[in-house]
């Protein structure tokens, strides 16, 4: 069983890798911190898996939820950034609005 | 066995050194301050990256007392010695270095959030955060 | 040996999910469609994989265990709480931004000047 | 309570920091009397402890009362001892002398400045207790945030300046840390004494790791102390700080430095390993050399008076280091009272400084005209300073260059004899200029500039600064006369420290 | 009255995290949700008119539609997995932003309504004004989820008494 | 230690490295310094440091990301290099 | 500067990787490090002399304990640093330029209704972080970061004045001097009682327990003040950093 966690976390590596090529090329600010809040989540998903690991789940179940929730105040504080300032450049996005009651 | 030996044994080091380098020539070359700290930042890291990896053993686990070693000697009489004996030394990680770096990671954070107090203090009396600028700034008098 | 199984099965749908997040991170045409695909990674792929932990922390029920499964639920709910938000904020930012005049009409650099 | 003694130096001023932050805020004034009282207990103390040291011997003091390689301990030696003495009195010097200048110079800060004050020097005291490779490097940090954040209170340029002081202090602390890390990486111990036994006992000697880890240490603590090359940050960040933070930070921040380079060098590594094994020795007094060369060279083309004191004290640097590195006995005394002898020299040319420049709101030598005939109290007081830096006999600089020359004649290193004179020559140099300037130029004309300074333009002019600018200033002074007349005393005990070290049996 | 029920619920959150029951732990744990009831009670249960039965029922009917909202969640997992999976995928992928006008009148409802579409993937919430949700869907289907089911069972939790 | 994880880890580490300071907009480049932050964390959870592990998970995602993000703020976004 | 950091980097580069040649091999546990009889000690003894079953805790509050006061101290001093340098006259036109802030506020309900729900749970949290230091990872200071940021998470997702209505900036510094006087204090109260400073041990006739569980005791303790010292500074850089030293607007 062992190894099928070891994999499984490999391959979630291999996964986040391929985040982390978002994180690369991703033309806006906002697709990064996309992509850098999914692997914040995965990062919480990995350190239990770490934590079967060692067989001491019970010591990591702590800090990858403070990885949870403190994650989102990082994310939250660069989307509030956003909020506040005027782009550096515009992206352009073709969204088509349907109005429904 | 031999993959691990080959690839493995040193990489840790390599590795910091890289980048600890990094983080070394960003914080002398880079023109942006706060890149600077950014650099700062990552040097400091690269540090506590040598010292945790010189902490690890092969087989150790986290450098916490297991759950019935602990409790066995709860119950145990003060001056019986027995349960302790079951601790072995090869099965937990070094703990000093992760003491040391617990501070070290302190020290990073209180030393990076003064740097960013004073960015923003030059960039409220210089008006820009690239050292160029404020230099020319300073040299026509302005600063 | 179910549990096992269930284990594995939980594991494997978790990975496939989270494929298919990336794949659409990395397809979709802008970030607005790439956020959906991340909000899988937020949802389904993270509930099955921790859905999974837990099925493995009770091959052996004891109390301690049975306190970390709690505990791994309340990563679910706190992940399954802060995704959507942190989403609808970066969304809010993204949308805020473009359509309608921003809400501080100057950039921070000039007033200090 | 007698063996409390080096925790209640250390804790006297920390607490009074924490009192400060806590009660400062709510009545300003009392602020600078806690300062006071503290640092009176803490040097008091540290007075004692010299005494029990010098009658003694060593002194180990275990925090927590877990025991050697376990805990962290103090070790005091007559040299700390002596070190500690100097710490207290120059801080309490400044904190006397901060009662004007902190309300001129940061007048809404008032209680920050005084916790950032006294933990700086709860930093240094602490930095020349412990026993400790690691805690030292935390006391460097605490006492490095401290002087970024009392450089950067001022003005433009000092903000800066602390900036470039942040980056380099990182460098060098981070250096530092992993040389101690390297250390521990093949020893497995903290304690000072402990890894030098180690090192001794498993021959180490000729292990890489250590030697880089030599470097690495040496390094960091050069940036700390503006060793030549690596000065970059130093001039900078000393002339543009307020003024009595420069008269903490000058005389203290660089000589704490030395003093731990010379631990690292002497009781962490031991003699054998440095001079013997490793035989840098005349690389790094060649550096010095360049250093002092440097420094002087570099004073001689500044405008700035506090500027011209900054790149001096780069020069006194060079002499101390290669004081130390001249490893035979005469050098190290002279180095150590150098170490000493400068910290009071440059509090009293710092206070100088920085009582003219309160008074006067002039920083250039050029402006300086007249400032015999106005302030002439403070001119003595520079005087005697500017004496003794150039070298002259009863003064405490002349016995230190004495040592110094003898020890370098003794080690047949006659570079270093050169660079000494020559930057004796360069010093007399800069402060005649500034004498000459001072003494002999019409005050006339700066009377007329005086009117466009809305700060000095009181009603009776430029006068004598107050009386607690004043009289730190000339008890400084008296003290350089007295340390230079009382030099024996001083030798004496630093004889026995290096006795303790083994260093007598290790002359080339 | 509410802040010892949040001292009650903080308590149990508490036994959950320690997994102690020794009393020196228990000690601590009243000491700390006592200090954090004292410190932000205030941020819970904004709506204090509410009796304690109805919030049970509340409670109840909330956990019922949890099980609901997973199997939406699932089916719209399914629908985005294919968007992003299968080649053609991309092409369904028209960006929408609908505008719903919701009857749901707490704001706690509303939050719930708004965190429950961008939950499920393929719709997010742009913005709330008042009571009109701008909601952006990833394609038509997703869009047409949206179909005011989700809405009703949440006025059923929430807004039973008020109809 | 699991030693593949570290492997993976590493060479992460130095991509998200080189990043951070490569990009030119300050934001996106605090965002990614947020990656590396939990690179290292995973780093540590994984060489079985968990307290420092933790320190970085507490002091990387919630201290210093959000220090940097105000400080940008206050400043400004755009880097020269 | 671009060649100079470049020399700077290749030569001390090549001078760690050349001493790097000469360490132990990862993990090995076999490494002097690892057998010396320090880190043998710790990993041996510390349950037995401490009652601690986390040897990080231990070392970190009582065998180290000197250290982690000056780490609280650097916290502390960086606070109050950041105070010092940041703080300026106050500029009055920082109202005209934040008046849509009301407005931001009532828009944001989703954010405002998650923090609400998470932010007492955080809090929560973070205290049970603080008081199980000594059986699972954590302590005064990641409790302290973990309180820290729920302040901040309520300063963002409200606005500034929200969480300074809580906790303004003088409570702040207030609270983390008396954080750290806390932990001096329990050090003190050591020296008084006639041990060495920190020696915890001495405490036991203080609390009536035997000397061991005192330093389990005195741990707490310790933590606990570095707790207070962390939270508020957190938040208080924050607020600083954040509002440029004017405790208004902000992020």
């Amino acid at each position: 069983m062992e190894d099928v966690f070891l994999t499984t976390g490999i391959l979630l590596f291999i996964l986040a890798g391929l985040v982390l090529l978002r994180v690369v090329i991703g033309p806006t600010a906002i697709d990064r911190i996309v992509a850098v809040n999914m692997l914040g989540t995965q990062t919480t998903v990995l350190l239990i898996l770490i934590g079967i690991l060692f067989h001491r789940v019970d010591m990591f179940v702590d800090f990858a939820l403070t990885y949870a929730l403190l994650n989102f105040v990082g994310s939250l504080a660069a989307a509030r950034y956003l909020l506040r300032t005027k782009p550096l450049k515009d992206t352009k996005i073709i969204v088509t609005e349907v109005d429904r009651a | 066995m031999t993959i691990t030996e080959f690839v493995v044994s040193r990489l840790n080091y390599w590795i910091y050194v890289i980048l600890m380098m990094i983080g070394l020539f960003a914080m002398i070359s880079k023109k942006n301050l706060i890149k600077k700290l950014i650099g700062m930042s990552i040097f400091q890291t690269a540090i506590i990256l040598f010292y945790v990896s010189m902490g690890v053993k092969e087989e150790s686990n986290i450098p916490i007392l297991e759950h019935n070693i602990a409790h066995a000697s709860d119950h145990a009489e003060a001056s019986d010695h027995g349960q302790v004996e079951e601790i072995r030394a090869e099965n937990y990680a070094n703990p000093l270095p992760h003491v040391l770096m617990l501070t070290a990671i302190v020290v990073g954070v209180a030393t990076l959030g003064v740097g960013l107090a004073v960015v923003q203090k030059i960039h409220q009396e210089f008006g820009t955060i690239e050292e160029p600028e404020i230099l020319a700034k300073i040299k026509s008098g302005h600063g | 040996m179910i549990l096992n199984i269930a284990c594995l099965a939980l594991l494997t749908i978790g990975v496939v999910i989270f494929f298919g997040a990336v794949i659409g991170v990395l397809r979709f045409p802008d970030f607005y469609s790439r956020m959906h695909a991340a909000g899988i990674s937020d949802t389904m792929s993270t509930i099955s994989l921790l859905t999974a932990f837990a099925l493995f922390q009770l091959h052996d029920l004891s109390w301690p265990n049975l306190l970390v499964v709690g505990k791994i639920f309340f990563i679910v709910a706190f992940i399954s709480l802060t995704g959507p938000t942190s989403t609808h904020a970066l969304m809010h930012a993204g949308y805020q931004r473009r359509n309608r005049p921003p809400v501080r009409k100057q950039e921070p650099d000039e007033d200090m000047t | 309570m007698v063996d409390q003694y080096p925790a209640i130096i250390l804790l006297a001023p920390f607490f009074a920091a924490i009192a400060v932050s806590l009660f400062g805020s709510w009545k300003n004034g009392l602020c600078l009397p806690m300062a006071i009282i503290a640092l009176g207990i803490s040097l008091a103390a540290s007075i004692a402890l010299l005494g029990q040291v010098a009658a003694e011997g060593e002194i180990v003091y275990l925090l927590g009362g877990w025991s050697r390689p376990f805990g962290i301990e103090f070790r005091i030696d007559p040299l700390n001892a002596m070190l500690l003495v100097v710490v207290t009195t120059v801080a309490l010097l400044t904190a006397v002398y901060s009662t004007q200048a902190a309300v001129l110079e940061t007048p809404n800060k008032y209680p920050q400045f005084y916790t950032l004050f006294l933990l700086l020097v709860t930093g240094l005291l602490g930095m020349s207790l412990t026993g400790d490779a690691f805690n030292l490097y935390v006391l460097v940090e605490v006492a490095s945030l401290t002087s970024y954040a009392l450089i950067a209170m001022h003005s433009k340029r000092a903000v800066l300046a602390s900036f470039n002081y942040i980056i380099m202090g990182t460098i060098g602390a981070s250096f530092y840390l992993l040389g101690v890390g390297y250390l521990y990486i093949k020893t497995g111990s903290l304690n000072m004494v402990d890894i030098r036994e180690i090192l001794q006992e498993t021959g180490l000697y000729g292990s890489k790791t250590i030697m880089v880890a030599f470097m690495l240490i040496m390094v960091g603590v050069w940036i700390k102390m503006a060793f030549f090359p690596l000065h970059g940050w130093l001039p900078n960040a000393y002339s543009y700080a307020p003024s009595s933070t420069s008269c903490i930070l000058a005389p203290l921040m660089t000589k704490v430095t030395v003093y731990v380079m010379i631990r690292m060098m002497l009781t962490v590594f031991g003699p054998e390993y440095v001079f013997q094994y490793l035989g840098w020795s005349n690389v790094v007094v060649w550096m010095a050399v360049l250093a002092i060369v440097a420094g002087s060279i570099m004073a001689l083309a500044q405008t700035d008076l506090k500027k011209m004191f900054s790149y001096i004290i780069v020069a006194e640097v060079g002499y101390m280091v290669g004081g130390v590195w001249l490893a035979n006995e005469t050098a190290f005394i002279g180095a150590f009272y150098h170490v000493i002898s400068d910290a009071f020299m440059t509090l009293c040319l710092f206070l100088a400084a920085g009582a003219i420049i309160t008074k006067t709101g002039k920083r250039s030598i050029s402006e300086m005209e007249g400032l015999f005939r106005k302030m002439p109290w403070t001119m003595v007081g520079f005087v005697i300073a500017a004496l003794s830096m150039i070298g002259i006999p009863p003064t405490c600089g002349f016995f230190s260059k004495w040592y110094l020359i003898n020890g370098a004649i003794e080690a047949g290193h006659w570079g270093y004899v050169v660079a000494l004179l020559f930057s004796s020559l360069i010093n007399a140099i800069l402060f005649f200029k500034v004498f000459e300037v001072a003494y002999f130029s019409k005050p006339s004309h700066g009377q007329e500039k005086d009117e466009n300074q809305p700060e000095s333009a009181g009603t009776d002019g430029v006068g004598e600064p107050p009386a607690t600018m004043l009289a730190p200033l000339l008890i400084t002074a008296s003290g350089l006369l007295l340390i230079g007349i009382f030099n024996q005393d001083i030798v004496i005990l630093i004889r026995q420290a290096v006795s303790s070290f083994g260093f007598i049996g290790f002359l080339n | 009255m509410y802040s010892i029920l949040v001292f009650i619920l903080l308590f149990i959150v508490w036994i959950v995290f320690s997994g102690k029951f020794d009393w020196f732990h228990l000690t601590l744990g009243i000491f700390s949700a006592s200090f954090v009831t004292y410190f932000s009670s205030d941020l819970y249960f904004t709506d204090r008119t509410i009796g304690l039965l109805e919030r049970l029922g509340q409670l109840y009917r909330f956990c019922r539609y949890l099980f609901w909202l997973l199997y939406q969640i699932l089916l719209a997992n399914l629908h985005v997995l294919r968007l992003a999976l299968w080649r053609k995928g991309l092409k369904d992928v028209v960006p929408t932003i609908i505008r719903i006008k919701t009857r749901l009148q707490s704001n706690y409802a509303r939050y719930v309504l708004a965190n429950s579409i961008t939950l499920t993937p393929g719709t997010v919430t742009l913005r709330i004004e008042e009571d009109i949700l701008f909601v952006h869907a990833i394609s038509r289907k997703a869009a047409a989820s949206l179909d005011g089911e989700m809405e009703r069972r949440i006025a059923d939790i929430f807004e039973r008494a008020k109809r | 230690m699991i030693w593949q994880f570290d492997i993976i880890i590493l060479g992460f580490l130095l991509i998200a490295a080189i990043l951070a300071l490569r990009e030119t907009d300050l934001l996106s480049a605090t965002m990614i310094f947020g990656v590396y932050s939990f690179l290292m964390c995973l780093l540590w959870a994984e060489m079985a440091a968990v307290d420092v592990a933790f320190t970085e998970a507490a002091v990387g995602a919630g201290a210093s990301t959000v220090f940097l993000i105000s400080t940008i703020y206050n400043t400004k976004r755009k880097s020269s290099d | 500067m671009k060649t100079l950091g470049a020399i700077a980097v290749i030569i001390t580069g090549a001078l760690l990787l050349y001493a790097s040649e000469d360490f132990p091999a990862w993990g090995d546990p076999h490494s002097p490090a690892s057998q010396y009889r320090v880190s043998q000690h710790y990993i041996l003894k510390t349950f037995e002399e401490t009652s601690v079953p986390n040897m990080v805790t231990a070392i970190l509050a009582d065998y180290r304990g000197y250290d982690t006061l000056f780490e609280t101290v650097v916290i502390f001093t960086a606070g109050i640093a950041i105070i010092a340098i940041l703080r300026g006259p106050i500029d009055k036109r920082v109202r005209l330029r934040l008046a849509s802030e009301k407005k931001l506020r009532e828009s944001n309900l989703i954010l405002a209704q998650t923090c609400r729900l998470l932010v007492p749970i955080i809090q929560l949290f973070a205290l049970y972080v603080i008081a199980h230091g000594h059986h699972s990872p954590g302590g005064g200071f990641q409790g302290g970061v973990i309180f820290g940021g729920s302040l901040i998470l309520l300063a963002i997702s409200f606005q500034l004045q929200t969480a300074l209505d809580r906790v303004s900036e003088k409570k702040a510094i207030l609270l983390a001097g008396v954080g750290v006087l806390i932990y001096s204090g329990i050090g003190l109260v050591c020296l008084l009682l006639g041990g060495n400073f920190l020696d915890y041990s001495i405490l036991h006739n203080l609390l009536q327990v035997d000397p061991i569980t005192a330093r389990s005791h005195g741990i707490l303790g310790v933590e606990i003040g570095v707790a207070f010292t962390v939270a508020s500074i957190m938040f208080a850089i924050y607020a600083n950093l954040s509002s440029r030293g004017r405790m208004k607007g902000g992020l």
